[in-house]
């Protein structure tokens, strides 16, 4: 896969749980347990560096500090044996000379940021008792006290209310203003995708089947899996059966020779089982990865509904 | 919902294979693993030589032969050299496959068996149940076991029976305290309140979902504890409870070496590496266990 | 924590009183007359019939119990058989030795055990994780008695660094004592320590796969910290179980050390007391251990609360 | 449909807060459920929405009587459930299922789906175990899975795989009705999809009521009869999906309807942003608890708790500000 | 084998190796290990041998053994003398003895008060009463008791020398009550200086001692109670003695260069107890047939490996005075044959199952005689390891068919003959096997009430043990040695047979050579 980002700027990253949503995120920061994980090839650069040529030492030093990230459920990315104080000064001491006191006050500053009311006595508590809103705000709080210049959440909200998730994309977007930081934004929600995200990456198995704007997907979306994911969106008019993706995701540790969706795909042909489909740019900064998606040969949309 | 019926194709696997399949998958990841395939050679043989110790012993275990006692290894076709009566060491330790086995597994079986039971109670159901049985759990662990070997000696009698039945006991309170502590855990597990909807009575929940899901740490714990229990045999044999000389224990030769240590350190050695790898045979195969029993585990 | 810590110690009155009612009939129940093992050998019946009288033995069962009941309410768990000398006192005497060896042992078993279980976590399958894990399974085999005679062998009789035997005294040096204590301590401190490494390692297998550990990297923590900061604090519920039941039976009396180092401790003195049926001390000895038990296990489940902050006391074991 | 099959009347269920202090008055309590009443007709689906910690698995507990409730009462088929006995409880039981909140953690890890899915018909001895066997395949079919899944185990499926499981389980003994906690939250939308789908299907062909929780008001909305909106421990409104989503009377209900998130990138939607998390149901703001919340709060919400109050048709509304905000 | 290399070893050999050590130096400390702990040293509480000798380190008797054991010799008193009734004993006290300084008396001199307040307390309280049989004790002078005892006991004066006899202060005793035992005060060359529980007693030199002054500084105790951990303590320098040396540790000891072992017979015997009342051995003809089936020489040797034992014919130990080798003719040999026909004219042709108790320090024997018994004549004696407490209880009610165990006390053959073979000791561990012969209890009574004269004695002891020997009541096993370890340097230092520890006396005075 591959795409780039450009600074201020939000890119989607949707697909099923599975997908490989959360291997790319960790793999721009070079976490991916190894054994058992590892880069088979390619690169990651991030202002002119290349992330995975980088060493360990290195890596260390951007993350938390220019790149850091926010995990999918608040309840488990807290450690929850250190007060949240300490888990936010702990990532601020690392990255910049100040000292115990100008640490604590910053990280004051940054609950306050983060809309969390009495920073100063929440500071001393546990994040077993904080709500599960509060956590993520935590997470933020934590991922943006060195003013990183890449942010990478993944699923920020999925763990969260609805009234709280609408509170925290809100306060992600308004942190993006002030703070002028990249996001990566990592989700299944679609809505979400079109709540905070100005690109999309949508990904099927580990794979990415689509990649173009946000309004352009939305109006013009060319890969069945897009279709699909796209479809069985309940929205506020929905009525009837619900289309949906027949089948289940692929076992990734089989290989699979040809296009990862074809055994679900309502329009597969012979050729999808036996010969990976590249990713190609079919029109204007819109790339998808279906042999029947091309600049010059189009699919027609059954079913669901026509976006045109 | 007679009215699928007639969708639904007939069964197509019978049921009695398929309750062997299940079975046969837990054996089959066991022998996937390599470490747990070792240690069940290992018990396979301790279990060859306690069963056939007569054929393959090279000696009588009891013959004494005072002149040529503690001879060292290879000397006079004594494999591993004589005892301090003279008797030849390899036949002994051979022979004492048997008991050693016996009181490391039966110990240790029966000690885990109500020493479960009780943590599992303790666990389920709280309150008073756990403290009764915790504090009980207390006093028992507080009770020395030279002590209570003695006065179990004084009811029911010697015998390798009543060995298993000291060391056994002094197990509880250990397993109890381990069950009750996981049992706290996965008692507040969704499925355990699923099981409940269904309208389980506490007995199915406690034997069905409970317990399956807290035997990881019990079976390490058992399997850790085996040598414990066959050093423990030697301790008690001194007391007069158990098994009496001739009878050979590993326990018993390792105590005897011990008076041997300088000037013959073969006695203790070799029976101790006896007891070192039938611990290592026990617990790799009880590392082994707990991963194939554990579905989740990829072998 | 307050309200807990009372409930404890009024939990121990009945433990206590099911303890003294075991202990008191299993040493009646016991063959061997205090009397005649007291006066040894030599003695004639009549010698040991006027020994049983002065001891009190002769009394009926009933009455001896109400006055070992009568006289523990106030506190007072009777004088020794065999030393003549109130047992509080002697157990007083040997338990901060008994304490000083198991704290000792202790320390070794955690300061050796814990990283060993971390760096085979971390390294799983590794030589080094197959390395440790088979020397804990030779740890828990270990016979102490042969242990103890090979490090005296070795470091005394050998090299002459340490002494071999005894516990030295204080009025000597404190090195004295250090010296005295340090091979006992190894040797009670094997199979703590191969059971350490063993819990160590899967409860750090465990949450070393957790997000917040993920959190903690992605922080751009050094890798030691986010082991030994965030995921070994994680993992100590699991130890801190095991951990309470080894203090307890190293208190209870480590036997074998204390008999082959000669270490003046608990454990000899119950054995002994067993051995010479020195009855008062057994029970004396048996409810004193049974006492540090459940406070071990108070002290264990209040630090659960240190190193877990979810854990909530009074809800635990009493929900 | 007008048969009323299951009737919850003014339940309460109060938690006490063990306090660790050892002079505290243990007067504390959490309300999870505070004077919840509504009844459910035969064949219908009742939706329950609210954010997490309102009370709505508690509610769905109390109804199963998997908890005892402080006061108030569940009427199913006429009888009182709390006066059974042990084992009446366990016949009623057959009727009422649950599928829980969490796939993931909902099945027993050490047992197979076959087991898993025989474990009701064993506990209620239904047949042999032949039939059993036989039975267990037929609910595999009918929630679309194969028969080679049922030696599998859970850890072996997909979330979507295993909630099909649980409905399998639940469906094991022919309930009338089933109550669905959550069971699509921790779902992907395409698999969510699909187990709506099914819900839907099987509603039709075995003539199941529902009791469906979600935090989902789209979800909700798709597949409800009519909608109950809790919050903290009450219902703050309730009526059919039309009046609820056409016409949101409470606050509440009208905050949550914005928090959806778009449907499109192309339009631009005012969203109503609440403030504030769900304040913590041991400690509750007094009068209506929203009050705190609430941009329309005036000070008679600060004291007086509002009653639920008939709107129009079936809506019901607990709001002092009822038909005053626009 | 210890026992080749004797000559040295003995009491006078020490006194020659002094010679070619040249002068005594003073200075020093001497650490000695026990292999079992003091738990009190009050003279009438103690139940140990292991306590006696700290005892004797610090207090005096009135009387005590020479160091050969042939005869007791003054210690607190110079002479003494017995009435012709042998009722009154009267000696006469040394005079310029004083205690040794402690927190009641700053170290007075000890007067014929304190001698008769030291006996009577024995007398009357001791729990072993080890002065049996005095009445009073009177004070005839300054310097001059009488013991007047209840009837006439030629043994009186062996009692006399056990260190639960020696003379203490009355204001000490009274001073520190329960804790006197840690706290004991007496006439002794060395005092108490620290007595830390379970592990070691600390003596320190008493400036006033009657006798020669000591070379030594002081002296340590200490308790190790694994015989194996105590050589090693030997070896790595520890402790400079080591007592009770068994088994592998004597050939340890013997071949390092800076140790010597020691060794000479001792005051202790083996022997199998034959149950006279129940079971097959209460058949005189399988008491024979068993006896003669184990082969004690092989026996011994067996269980002895690195030497430490002999083969022992007598109920009585050589070092006793009463010890008659004459009668060793008449014990019959092993004789495997002869036995299996006597056993199949006891009526067990086919031999018997029987239990063999005994303690698990003795189980090598016993697993050896057992073995001889089921080889010799297909006997099956279970073997039955107790601890010592069931052991006795066992024992001491009768109810052992065989059992194996050891007896040791003074030399006088009293103390081994009438506590094993009077009928009036039938319930205690001495007479276990239940043994009633009405002409052994006459001549056991004669023995010590019609003279004090050793020969006519020794020769009334001699009958004694024929008629036991006949009656077959003993299968006597080991005869055990006394063997002691100890440095190189340390000089001077006697090996006593009943093991007993004397530093400083007329006859020794320990020195270290370093
Ligand atoms: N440590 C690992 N070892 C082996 N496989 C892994 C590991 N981590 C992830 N995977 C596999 O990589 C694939 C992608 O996982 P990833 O976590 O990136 O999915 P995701 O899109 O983030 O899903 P979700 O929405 O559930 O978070 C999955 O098939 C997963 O099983
Ligand atoms: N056993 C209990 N003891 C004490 N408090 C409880 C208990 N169970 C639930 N609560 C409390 O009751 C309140 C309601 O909980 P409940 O689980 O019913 O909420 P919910 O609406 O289902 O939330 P979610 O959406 O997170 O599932 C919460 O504040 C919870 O903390
Ligand atoms: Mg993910
Ligand atoms: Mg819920």
């Amino acid at each position: 896969m591959s795409f780039d980002l450009r600074q201020g700027e939000t890119i989607g990253i949707v697909g099923e749980s599975g997908s490989g949503k959360s291997v790319t995120s960790t793999a721009i920061l070079g976490l991916i347990p190894s054994p058992p994980g590892k880069i088979e090839r390619g690169s990651i650069v991030f202002e002119g560096k290349d992330l995975t040529k980088l060493s360990q030492d290195e890596m260390r030093k951007i993350r938390g500090n220019e790149i850091s990230m926010i995990f999918q459920d608040p309840m488990t990315s807290l450690n929850p044996v250190f007060t949240v104080g300490n888990q936010i000064i702990e990532v601020i001491r690392l990255h910049q000379q100040v000292n115990k006191k100008e640490a604590r006050t910053r990280a004051i500053e940054m609950l306050k940021l983060v809309g969390i009311p009495e920073p100063e006595k929440r500071l001393e508590q546990y994040p077993h008792e904080f709500s599960g809103g509060m956590r993520q705000r935590v997470m933020i709080a934590i991922a943006l006290a060195c003013n990183p210049k890449l942010l990478i959440a993944d699923e920020p909200t999925t763990a969260l209310d609805v009234t709280v998730q609408a509170q925290i994309l809100e306060l992600m977007k308004k942190l993006q203003v002030d703070l002028k930081t990249s996001i990566i934004m990592i989700t299944h929600d679609l809505g979400v995708v079109w709540e905070s995200c100005q690109k999309v990456l949508v990904m099927y198995a580990g794979n990415t089947v689509e990649y173009a704007n946000v309004e352009d997907l939305y109006q013009n979306p060319l890969h069945p899996y897009t279709w699909g994911l796209l479809d069985s969106q309940i929205k506020s008019d929905t009525v009837g059966k619900l289309p949906s993706i027949p089948g289940n995701p692929p076992d990734l540790r089989n290989e699979i020779a040809g296009c990862y969706f074809a055994p679900r795909c309502a329009y597969a042909q012979e050729k999808c089982f036996t010969e990976r489909p590249p990713l190609v740019e079919v029109s204007l900064e819109h790339m998808v990865a279906c042999h029947f998606q091309t600049a010059d040969h189009r699919l027609k949309r059954e079913g669901g509904e026509a976006s045109e | 919902m007679s009215n699928q019926a007639q969708n639904i194709s007939p069964v197509s696997v019978p049921l009695a294979a398929k309750k062997k399949s299940k079975e046969n998958s837990v054996w089959r990841r066991l022998l996937k693993n390599k470490l747990a395939l070792v240690g069940m050679i290992i018990i396979a043989i301790m279990v060859i030589f306690s069963v056939f110790a007569p054929l393959i012993a090279t000696h009588p275990p009891n013959a004494m032969d005072l002149a040529n006692s503690l001879s060292e290894p290879g000397v006079d076709g004594h494999i591993l050299g004589t005892d301090n009566y003279g008797r030849d060491l390899f036949s002994r330790i051979i022979y004492g496959t048997q008991i050693s086995l016996i009181v490391g597994i039966f110990a240790i079986g029966l000690g885990g068996m109500i020493g479960t039971l009780l943590g599992l109670v303790a666990g389920y159901y709280g309150g008073k149940w756990d403290a009764i049985i915790m504090r009980l759990m207390d006093g028992l662990f507080a009770f020395p076991f030279i002590l209570l070997s003695i006065a179990l000696m004084t009811v029911l009698g010697a015998g390798l029976f009543n060995v298993i039945l000291a060391i056994g006991v002094a197990n509880i309170p250990g397993f109890a305290r381990i069950v009750r502590g996981q049992v706290l855990a996965v008692k507040e597990e969704e499925y355990i309140e699923v099981t409940r909807s269904l309208g389980a009575n506490h007995s199915r929940i406690i034997f069905h979902h409970i317990l399956p899901n807290c035997m990881a740490p019990i079976i390490v714990y058992a399997t850790m504890n085996v040598a414990g229990a066959i050093i423990s045999e030697a301790a008690l044999s001194f007391l007069g409870l158990g098994v009496q000389p001739p009878t050979a224990s590993w326990g018993s030769i390792l105590k005897d070496g011990k008076d041997f240590l300088v000037l013959s350190p073969h006695m203790a050695t070799f029976s101790g590496l006896a007891i070192l790898l039938s611990v290592l045979g026990f617990n790799l195969f009880g590392d082994g266990l707990r991963d194939a029993l554990d579905p989740k585990m990829k072998v | 924590m307050l309200r807990l810590i009372l409930r404890r110690l009024v939990d121990l009155i009945p433990t206590l009183l099911v303890v003294a009612t075991t202990v008191f009939i299993i040493t009646r129940m016991i063959p061997g007359d205090p009397a005649a093992v007291l006066l040894g050998p030599q003695a004639s019946p009549d010698e040991i019939a006027k020994m049983r009288e002065s001891l009190g033995l002769n009394q009926p069962m009933y009455l001896q119990y109400i006055d070992f009941l009568g006289s523990l309410l106030q506190g007072d768990l009777g004088t020794s058989l065999g030393y003549h000398q109130p047992v509080l006192s002697l157990i007083l005497e040997r338990f901060p030795n008994t304490l000083l060896l198991s704290v000792c042992a202790l320390a070794i078993a955690l300061l050796i055990g814990i990283p060993a279980g971390i760096i085979s976590a971390t390294k799983q399958y590794s030589a080094w994780d197959y390395t440790v894990m088979i020397l804990s399974l030779v740890g828990v085999s270990m016979p102490i008695f042969w242990l103890g005679v090979m490090l005296v062998l070795y470091f005394s009789v050998h090299l002459g660094w340490l002494p071999a035997t005894g516990m030295g005294s204080l009025s000597e040096g404190f090195g004295s004592v250090i010296t005295h204590l340090v091979l006992p301590s190894i040797a009670l401190s094997t199979i703590p320590m191969a059971t350490f490494a063993r819990i160590t390692r899967s409860s750090m297998l465990e949450v070393i796969r957790q997000d917040y550990i993920k959190t903690a990297r992605a922080k751009g923590l050094r890798e030691f910290f986010v082991v030994w900061k965030h995921a070994l604090k994680n993992a100590m519920t699991p130890l801190l179980t095991v951990m309470g039941m080894q203090i307890s039976s190293m208190l209870g009396g480590a036997v074998l050390t204390e008999t082959i180092f000669s270490w003046p401790g608990m454990g000899r003195l119950v054995v002994d007391a067993i051995e010479n049926r020195d009855f008062v001390v057994v029970q004396g000895t048996v409810l004193f251990i049974a006492v540090i038990f459940v406070l071990i296990n108070l002290l264990v489940d209040i630090l659960y609360t240190v190193v877990n902050p979810r854990v909530n006391l009074s809800n635990k074991g009493e929900g | 449909m007008s048969e009323t099959i299951l009737q919850v009347n003014n339940i309460k269920k109060y938690f006490p807060v063990k306090d660790s202090s050892l002079f505290a008055k243990p007067a504390k309590f959490v309300k999870a459920v505070d004077d919840v009443s509504f009844e459910v007709k035969k064949g219908e689906t009742l939706g329950i929405v609210g954010e997490s910690g309102c009370g709505k698995s508690t509610l769905a507990r109390l109804i199963m009587q998997l908890i005892r409730s402080t006061s108030g009462s569940v009427i199913f088929n006429g009888q009182d459930l709390a006066s059974l006995s042990e084992q009446e409880l366990k016949k009623a039981r057959k009727s009422i299922q649950m599928i829980f909140q969490n796939p993931y953690a909902s099945l027993d890890p050490r047992k197979t789906v076959e087991q898993l899915v025989m474990e009701p018909l064993v506990i209620h001895q239904v047949g042999t175990h032949q039939e059993r066997v036989q039975k267990v395949q037929e609910l595999l079919e009918v929630v679309g899975l194969s028969d080679y899944h049922a030696t599998r185990y859970p850890h072996e499926f997909s979330g979507g795989q295993r909630q099909r499981i649980n409905i399998a389980r639940a469906l094991a003994l022919h309930p009338d009705v089933v109550i669905c906690d959550e069971s699509v939250s921790a779902l992907d939308v395409s698999i969510q999809a699909q187990v709506i789908n099914l819900l839907k299907e099987l509603q039709a062909k075995f003539d199941l009521t529902y009791i469906f929780i979600s935090h989902d008001l789209n979800v909700v909305r798709y597949i409800s009869d009519r909608i109950a909106v809790m919050y903290l421990g009450r219902v703050v409104e309730m009526g059919t999906y039309e009046e609820i989503y056409h016409n949101p009377q409470h606050p509440y209900t009208r905050a949550l309807l914005s928090a959806v998130p778009k449907e499109s990138p192309l339009v631009k939607k005012e969203r109503m942003i609440l403030t504030g998390d769900v304040p913590s149901p041991m400690n509750p703001p007094s009068g209506c608890h929203f009050h705190k919340r609430c941009p329309y709060a005036t000070d008679r919400c600060k004291t007086e708790t509002p009653a639920l109050e008939l709107f129009e048709g079936q809506h019901l509304v607990s709001c002092h500000l009822l038909g005053d905000i626009s | 084998g210890g026992q080749s290399s004797a000559p040295a070893q003995d009491g006078k050999g020490t006194g020659q190796e002094q010679a070619a050590a040249g002068e005594p130096k003073d200075g020093g400390v001497l650490k000695i290990g026990l292999s079992s702990t003091a738990k009190t040293l009050d003279p009438i509480a103690y139940t140990g041998a292991y306590e006696s000798n700290i005892i004797r380190s610090i207090g005096d008797t009135l009387v005590r053994y020479s160091g050969d054991l042939s005869k007791i010799e003054p210690s607190l008193a110079t002479e003494w003398k017995v009435s012709d009734d042998m009722k009154v004993y009267t000696f006469k006290l040394r005079d310029n003895v004083y205690f040794q300084p402690g927190k009641y008396q700053d170290g007075r001199k000890m007067t014929a008060e304190d001698v008769k307040y030291s006996l009577e307390r024995s007398s009357k309280q001791s729990a072993l009463k080890r002065l049996r049989g005095v009445q009073s004790v009177e004070v005839i002078s300054e310097n001059e008791v009488a013991l007047h005892l209840e009837q006439p006991n030629a043994a009186l004066l062996a009692m006399l020398t056990d260190g639960g006899n020696i003379v203490v202060p009355r204001e000490e005793v009274e001073g520190w009550g329960d804790q006197f035992g840690q706290h004991l005060i007496g006439t002794g060359p060395f005092q108490m200086d620290k007595f830390n529980q379970d592990d070691s007693v600390a003596l320190k030199r008493a400036d006033k001692y009657w006798g020669p002054k000591p070379h030594l500084d002081g002296v340590e105790f200490k308790f190790i109670t694994d015989a194996n951990m105590m050589t090693n303590a030997l070896r790595s320098g520890d402790i400079d003695v080591v007592t009770d040396v068994k088994g592998q540790n004597r050939a340890v000891i013997e071949k390092d260069q800076n140790l010597n072992l020691q060794t000479k017979p001792g005051l202790s015997i083996e022997y199998m107890g034959l149950n006279q009342n129940e079971g097959p051995t209460k058949d005189k003809k399988v008491r024979e047939a068993i006896r003669m089936a184990v082969d004690v020489e092989g026996l011994v040797k067996g269980v002895f490996k690195w030497g430490g034992a002999e083969k022992s014919y007598l109920p009585l130990p050589k070092a006793s005075w009463g010890y008659d080798s004459s009668l060793e003719a008449s014990v019959p040999a092993f004789d495997p044959q002869k036995a299996k026909q006597l056993l199949a004219e006891g009526g067990y042709p086919d031999g018997f199952k029987t239990e063999l108790y005994v303690i698990a320090s003795r189980v090598p024997q016993a697993t050896i005689a057992a073995q001889q018994l089921k080889d010799n004549l297909n006997i099956d004696a279970e073997i039955k390891t107790v601890e010592w407490g069931t052991f006795s209880d066992v024992v001491a009610k009768g109810k052992a068919p065989l059992y194996i165990m050891g007896w040791s006390w003074y030399p006088d053959p009293d103390f081994f003959l009438y506590q094993m073979f009077h009928s009036k000791q039938i319930g205690s561990l001495g007479n276990g096997y239940g043994y009633n012969n009405p002409e052994v209890d006459k001549l056991l009574d004669r023995a010590t009430a019609e003279t004090t004269d050793e020969a006519k004695r020794k020769e009334m002891y001699g009958q004694v043990m024929k008629m036991i020997n006949d009656d077959v009541v003993h299968v006597e096993l080991g005869l055990l040695d006394v063997a002691t370890g100890m440095k190189k340097y340390v000089e001077d230092y006697q090996v006593r047979a009943d093991s007993s520890i004397f530093l400083v006396n007329e006859e020794t005075n320990v020195w270290l050579n370093k």
